[in-house]
C-alpha cells in the first residue's frame, strides 16, 4: 500500500472525486496558484483549471454562501477555509443556510457541500488561531462533523464526505498534515458515522479524536508498561456519533476517559458523557473523566501553551484515576 | 450624528423620476410600445399580489397564520415588473418579503396560502412559513430570513449557472437597509470579479423596520454602492411596473449576454408595517406621510395608464379583479382542507439519506 | 413591590445604570426612535438622547466590534441584537475578539460590555429565527453567559451583568417579555454565578433555565398531584455555572433532569449531566436524563413546533423515567 | 473570471507617482520643508524598524520566535510617516503585521522582543505573541489576527473619543485584502454615518498572501472604495514616509477638527514573504520583480534624499545605524533575560475580578 502523507491522502481524495464527478469544485483562499496554504491542493489548478478550483477574496461569509447557493443550483462544492478559526465568519452561512435549506425548504433543496481546513491549535498561533471549534458545529443538526486521524482515514472519509448529499463539516489538523501513513489507492471509502477502534483493550475505554488519537495512542503504550490495557477508539465522525460502538466498549471496561482539544464546557466530551451514563450507567464503574483543552484562550508563549492542550501524561493520569490507581 | 436629519429619501425618486403626472405618462409610453397580452398578464399578477396579500393579512389576523408574516402591498410593481422578463430557467432568491415574488413568478396561490397556514401541501410543506417559500420547479429558491444571507446565495446560483454553462440568470431582490451589511459587499465583490449572471434587486422601500434609510447609510443614492465594485447600476421608479421591467430587462440583457451583473434600486414604498407586527405609521412616518404614497399606487396607476391607451376598460379591470378575488378565496379553501403535518414530519428532512 | 413586566424590569436596569454610570451606553437595531423591536429600550432615547442610544444600522459584525472597540476605550456599552439569531454573525467579534482581549493583551484590555437581547423559540418563527444558542456561548473562555427566567432575576442579573468588567453574553426570552412580576425597586442586584432553587424538594432534581423555569415548574405541579416532590433549581447564570448547588441538590435527590429548549448535542444539559457525574457519581440513583429541543432546525408549522420543544409533559415523563415509575 | 490576469496595481504606483526620480525629488521638496531633528527622527524610527525585523528573522530561523511572524520590511515608510503626526493621546490598531507600527510609536524594542520570544515581560505577558502586540499607554491597541475585524473596534475607540468628547484621533491599519471582507464595508459606513475621527490607513503591498490584489478586489483603485460611504480618501506613494506623513497629516486635521474619518490607501511593497513560513518569492512574484521594488527602498530613498539637502552625512547614517544595530542586540539580552512565564499564568487574565 503506498505510504503518503495526511496533506497528500486529503489532495488524493479530492483530486479522485474532482475526476470523477465534474460537478465536483474547490474554492478558498490561496487554493490555487499558491497551492493552499498548506498545500492540501497542491496540483489541483494545474490539472483542473481555474474553471474548477478558485482562488477567492477575504470574504469567507460571501465565498461560503456563494457555494451554498452553488450547491442549490446542482454544484458539490468543497470549500477550504485556510483555518477553523475563520469559519466563525462564515457560521452563519452554515447553520442557518446549508444546515436548515433541506428542513425549511420541506426536503427540496439538499447541499451537498464540504467546508474542510485544519482546526484545533497549532504551534504557537495565540489566543485567535488555535481553537477546536468542533463542538459548535457537532450542536447543529442538518449538518455532519468528520475529524480524521490518519492518512488513511483523511482519504477515505474525505471521499465519502464529498459524496454526501448533506453538508459535511470536515475538519482536518495542521498538525497532522505532514504525518505519513499506509493508504489505499483509488476506491477506499469510509462510511460517515461508522467509530474506529484504533487500538482494543480491556480495562478502560479512552476516546479520542483527531490528533488527540495520537496522544492517547502514546498514553495507552505508557499505561500498557503498567499492565493497563486500554482501549482507544475515535470517533472519526462526531455527527452523526457512532453511539453503539462507544456504548459496547464501555460495557467491555465499564470505565471511561474522554480526550480532546477543545475546551470543556459543553465540547464534545460532555455529549459523550450524557450518552454513555444514558445509555450504560448499570456498567459504570466509576465516573467519566474527560481531559480538554485548559479552558482559556489559547496563550502564545510556548510553555504555557504546552499546559494548555491534553498530552499524554494528562491522559495517563486520568486513566489511573479512573481506574483508582493513582 | 445624523440622527437628527429627517431629509427623506423620498425626495430623490420624485427628483429621479418628475412629478406624479410625467410618470404616469412615462408609463403610458411605455406601455405602448408592449403587446396587450403582456400587459393585462402584468395586471393580474399586481392584481393578484394585492389581492392575496390583504386575505394573508385577514388570516393572520384570525391566527391562521401565525410567525413573521411581510406583506408586499405596495411594492408590487418591482417583484411583477422585474420577474416579467425571467425566462422559466431563471433562478429567485428573496427576503422574507417573498409573497409577491412567488406569486409573480407563478407559484399556485393554493400552494402559498397553505404555506402560510402550515399544512403539508404548502409549497415548503408547511415548515418553511412567510419567510420561506420554496419551489424548485418555478426556479423560485427561496424565501431567506437573515438580512443580507441570500445574496451570497444568489451569487452561488449564478455561479452554478456560468459554471454550467447554462443561459440562467438569477434575480436577487432585498431591502434598503440590507446595503449597510457585510455580506452585500462580499456578494457584490465576488460577483463583478468572477462575472457572474446576477441582478441585485435593491427594493428602497425607504425603510428598514421603523428606521429610514439615511439614518443607517452613509450614501443617499444606494444604488451608487456599484461604485466600489465597478458594477453597473442603475435606479428606476419602482411604482412603475414598465419602468422596472425596462430596467430589469437591460440587466437580464447584460448578464445574459455579458454575464455580468448589475445593481439595481427600484424606488418604492411599503404600505403595511414592517410585518403584520408592526404598526403602518406611527413613530418613524405619519399617516399623511403614508397617505401620500399610497396615493402613487402602482396598481392604480397602471390601471389609469392601460385605460388611458385603451388596452383595458374599467370592467375589463373590475371583471379580473372578481376574478382574481375568487382565486384568493380559492387558495384559503385549498389551504383550510390540507392536512397539518404529522408528527413523523419532525424529524424528516434533516438529512438526505 | 412594584409589579411589572420582564420587558420592564429590563428596561429599569438599564435605565438606573446608565444614570448612575454615564460611560453605560445602548446600541443596537431599532432601539431608539422605535423604542426596540421588543420595546425593551422604551423611552431611553427620550431620556438619555441619541448620544447615549444608537440605531445602528443593520450590521451585528461592525456595531458589536465597535462596541468591544468603545470598551477598550473606557465606555460600556450595551449591545442589543435584535434577536440572539443574528448574534452568530457579530460571533467572531464576540469570540474572538471580546473574550480573548484580556487574556492576549496580557491583562491589559478588559472589556466591560453586555450583549444581550432575546433567545430561543418564540411562536412559528421557524428555522432561522427560533433557536437557542446558549450552548455555544457557554463553550467559551472569557464569556460570562446569563439567562433569566423572572422579571426580578431580569433586572437584578442585567444591573450585575453591567456593572461586571467582563463580557457578558445577556440572553432574554422573548416569550417571557410579557410576563409579570414582583420587582425589588432601585440597587436590586443578584450577583452572576448563583443559582436559584425556585422550588425545593426532595426526591429529583429538575434543572432548566430561562423559559424551560416555568415549564419545569408546571411539571412540578402535575408532578406534586401524583406526590413526587421535584427541586427546581434554576441556575440563571450558565457560565460561570453554580455547579455547588446543583451538586447538593442532587447528593439530596439522587436523581436529576436538566430540561433546555436548544439542541441535544453538546449543549448546556450534556455539560451539566458532566459535572454532576464528575463530581457526585456516587449519589447517583438513576442516569441523569435531558429533555430538549428536538434535533431538528425549528418547523413553521404549528404542530410540529409543538412537538419540537419541551413542554410540562415531556419534562414529567422524564422524571418518572428517571424514578422508574413509568 | 479574471483569474487570468496579470497586470499588477503596481502599474497604478509608477503612475499615480511618476517615475522613480521625480518621486525622490518630491520626497527632498517635502523634506526641506521640515525640522531636521524630525527628520532625523523619522529615519531613525525605520531603520529601528529594518533592524528589528532583520534581527526577528534571525531568532525566528533558531526557534527563539514561534507561531505566525509577519514582518514589515519594505512598508517602514507607511507605518513611520503616518504614525509621526499623531499625538500622544492618539490610538492606533493594528493586523497582525505589527512590529513596525509598534515600534514607530515608541514601544520599548525590549519589552517587543520579548513578547515575540513569548516572555513576561513582553508587551503582552507573553500571551499574544508577534500578531497580538498591545502596549495601553502608548494608545497601541493592538495586534489583532482576524483580517478585517479590528476596523470596528478601531471605530469603536474612535467613537469613544466622541462620545467622551476628547479630541483623540484613531489610526487603523490593514492591508489591502482586507477591503474584500464585511467588516471593511460596516465598519466604513459607521465611520461615515456618525462622523468618527478614525482613519483607515490600507497598505496596499499588492498581495495578500500569495494573491494580487487584482485577483481578488473588483476595482483597482482601492481607495475608492470610500465612494460607497461618501467618505473622504486618497492614495499616497507608501514608500515615501513625507508623503504618507502629508496625507496623513491631513487626514488627522480632518479628524479632529470635523470629526471625520478618511481611507487612505499607501502603496508599498512587502520584501519578505508573507509570514516567516512563506517564501519571499517563487509562484506568485518572481525575484526579479522583487528586486525591482527593493530598489525602492524607501530607508535607501529618504537618506539620499536627506543627503542631498545636507540634512544629513552618510557617517551620521553609519553611526546612526550602529547605534540602532545595538539597541536592537540590547533588546535580544532584554528577551533572553526575561522570565518564562509561569504556569500561574495559564489561567491568570481569563477575567476580571
Ligand atoms: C442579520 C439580521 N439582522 C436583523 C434582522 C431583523 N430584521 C428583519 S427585517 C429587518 C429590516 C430590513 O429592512 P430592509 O432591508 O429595508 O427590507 P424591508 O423589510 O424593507 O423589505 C430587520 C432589521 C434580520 N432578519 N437579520
Ligand atoms: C478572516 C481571515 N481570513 C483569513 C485569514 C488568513 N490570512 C492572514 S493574513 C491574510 C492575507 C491578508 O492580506 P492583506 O490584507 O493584504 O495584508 P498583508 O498581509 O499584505 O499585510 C490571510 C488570508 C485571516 N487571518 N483572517
Ligand atoms: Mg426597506
Ligand atoms: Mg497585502
Amino acid at each position: 500500500m503506498p505510504v503518503m502523507q495526511y496533506r497528500e491522502a486529503l489532495n488524493q481524495a479530492m483530486r479522485e472525486e474532482m475526476l470523477r464527478d465534474d460537478r465536483v469544485f474547490l474554492l478558498g483562499e490561496e487554493v490555487g496558484a499558491y497551492n493552499g496554504a498548506y498545500k492540501v491542493s497542491r496540483g489541483l489548478l494545474d490539472e483542473f483549471g481555474p474553471h474548477r478550483v478558485l482562488d477567492t477574496p477575504i470574504a469567507e461569509l460571501g465565498f461560503t454562501g456563494l457555494a451554498v447557493g452553488a450547491a442549490m443550483a446542482g454544484l458539490r462544492p468543497i470549500v477550504e477555509v485556510m483555518t477553523f478559526n475563520f469559519s466563525i465568519l462564515a457560521l452563519d452561512q452554515v447553520v442557518n443556510g446549508a444546515a436548515k435549506m433541506l428542513y425549511m425548504s420541506g426536503g427540496q433543496f439538499g447541499i451537498p457541500m464540504v467546508l474542510r481546513g485544519p482546526g484545533g491549535s497549532a504551534h504557537q498561533l495565540a489566543a485567535q488561531h488555535s481553537q477546536a471549534l468542533e463542538a459548535w458545529y457537532c450542536h447543529v443538526p442538518g449538518l455532519k462533523v468528520v475529524m480524521p486521524a490518519t492518512p488513511a482515514d483523511a482519504k477515505g472519509l474525505l471521499k465519502s464526505a464529498i459524496r454526501d448529499d448533506n453538508p459535511v463539516v470536515f475538519i482536518e489538523s495542521e498538525v497532522l498534515y505532514g504525518m505519513k501513513g499506509d493508504v489505499p489507492e483509488g476506491e477506499h471509502m469510509i462510511p460517515l458515522g461508522v467509530a474506529d477502534i484504533k487500538r482494543p483493550g480491556n480495562d478502560v475505554t479512552v476516546i479520542a479524536h483527531s490528533k488527540m488519537v495520537h496522544v492517547a495512542m502514546e498514553a495507552a503504550k505508557e499505561l500498557e508498561a503498567e499492565g493497563i490495557d486500554a482501549e482507544v477508539i475515535d470517533p472519526r465522525t462526531l455527527r452523526p456519533l457512532d453511539t453503539g460502538t462507544l456504548v459496547e466498549s464501555l460495557k467491555k471496561t465499564n470505565r471511561a476517559v474522554i480526550v480532546e482539544e477543545g475546551w470543556p464546557f459543553c465540547g464534545v466530551g460532555a455529549q459523550i458523557v450524557d450518552l454513555l451514563q444514558a445509555q450504560a450507567f448499570d456498567y459504570l464503574d466509576a465516573p467519566i473523566l474527560r481531559v480538554s483543552g485548559a479552558d482559556v484562550p489559547t496563550p502564545y508563549s510556548k510553555s504555557l501553551e504546552h499546559l494548555a492542550f491534553p498530552d499524554p501524561r494528562s491522559v495517563v493520569a486520568a486513566v489511573r484515576r479512573v481506574l483508582n490507581r493513582q | 450624528m445624523k440622527s437628527g436629519s429627517t431629509a427623506r429619501s423620498v425626495a430623490n425618486v420624485t427628483e429621479t423620476n418628475g412629478a406624479e403626472t410625467s410618470a404616469s405618462s412615462a408609463l403610458a409610453e411605455r406601455a405602448r410600445r408592449l403587446d396587450a397580452s403582456l400587459l393585462k398578464d402584468l395586471l393580474e399578477k399586481m392584481l393578484l399580489i394585492r389581492r392575496f396579500e390583504e386575505k394573508a393579512a385577514e388570516l393572520y389576523a384570525l391566527g391562521k397564520i401565525g410567525g413573521f408574516c411581510h406583506l408586499y402591498i405596495g411594492q408590487e410593481a418591482v417583484g411583477v415588473g422585474a420577474i416579467s422578463f425571467l425566462g422559466p430557467d431563471d433562478y429567485i432568491f428573496c427576503s422574507y418579503r417573498d409573497h409577491g415574488q412567488a406569486l409573480a413568478r407563478g407559484m399556485d396561490p393554493g400552494a402559498l396560502m397553505a404555506e402560510l397556514c402550515g399544512k403539508t401541501a404548502g409549497c415548503s410543506k408547511g415548515k418553511g412559513g412567510s419567510m420561506h417559500l420554496f419551489d424548485k420547479r418555478l426556479g423560485f429558491y427561496g424565501g431567506h430570513a437573515i438580512v443580507g444571507a441570500h445574496l451570497p446565495l444568489a451569487a452561488g446560483a449564478a455561479f452554478a449557472s456560468r459554471y454550467l454553462r447554462e443561459p440562467r440568470v438569477t434575480l436577487c431582490f432585498f431591502g434598503d437597509a440590507t446595503v449597510n451589511i457585510g455580506s452585500f459587499h462580499e456578494s457584490l465583490n465576488l460577483a463583478q470579479l468572477w462575472k457572474l449572471p446576477v441582478i441585485f434587486i435593491c427594493e428602497n422601500n425607504e425603510f428598514g423596520m421603523g428606521t429610514p434609510i439615511e439614518k443607517t447609510a452613509s450614501i443617499v443614492h444606494l444604488h451608487e454602492r456599484a461604485c466600489a465594485y465597478n458594477m453597473a447600476h442603475a435606479a428606476v421608479d419602482g411604482m412603475d411596473v414598465l419602468a422596472v421591467r425596462d430596467a430589469v430587462g437591460e440587466a437580464v440583457e447584460r448578464a445574459r449576454k455579458d454575464s455580468l451583473p448589475t445593481l439595481i434600486e427600484a424606488r418604492t414604498y411599503r404600505y403595511m408595517g414592517h410585518s403584520m407586527s408592526d404598526p403602518t405609521h406611527g413613530i418613524y412616518r405619519t399617516k399623511a406621510e403614508l397617505e401620500e404614497h399610497r396615493r402613487k399606487d402602482p396598481i392604480k396607476r397602471f390601471i389609469s395608464a392601460l385605460e388611458g391607451i385603451g388596452v383595458i376598460t374599467q370592467e375589463y379591470v373590475e371583471e379580473t379583479d372578481n376574478r382574481i378575488r375568487e382565486i384568493v378565496e380559492q387558495a384559503v379553501v385549498f389551504a383550510d382542507q390540507s392536512r397539518e403535518p404529522g408528527p413523523e414530519e419532525l424529524l424528516a428532512d434533516v438529512y438526505l439519506p
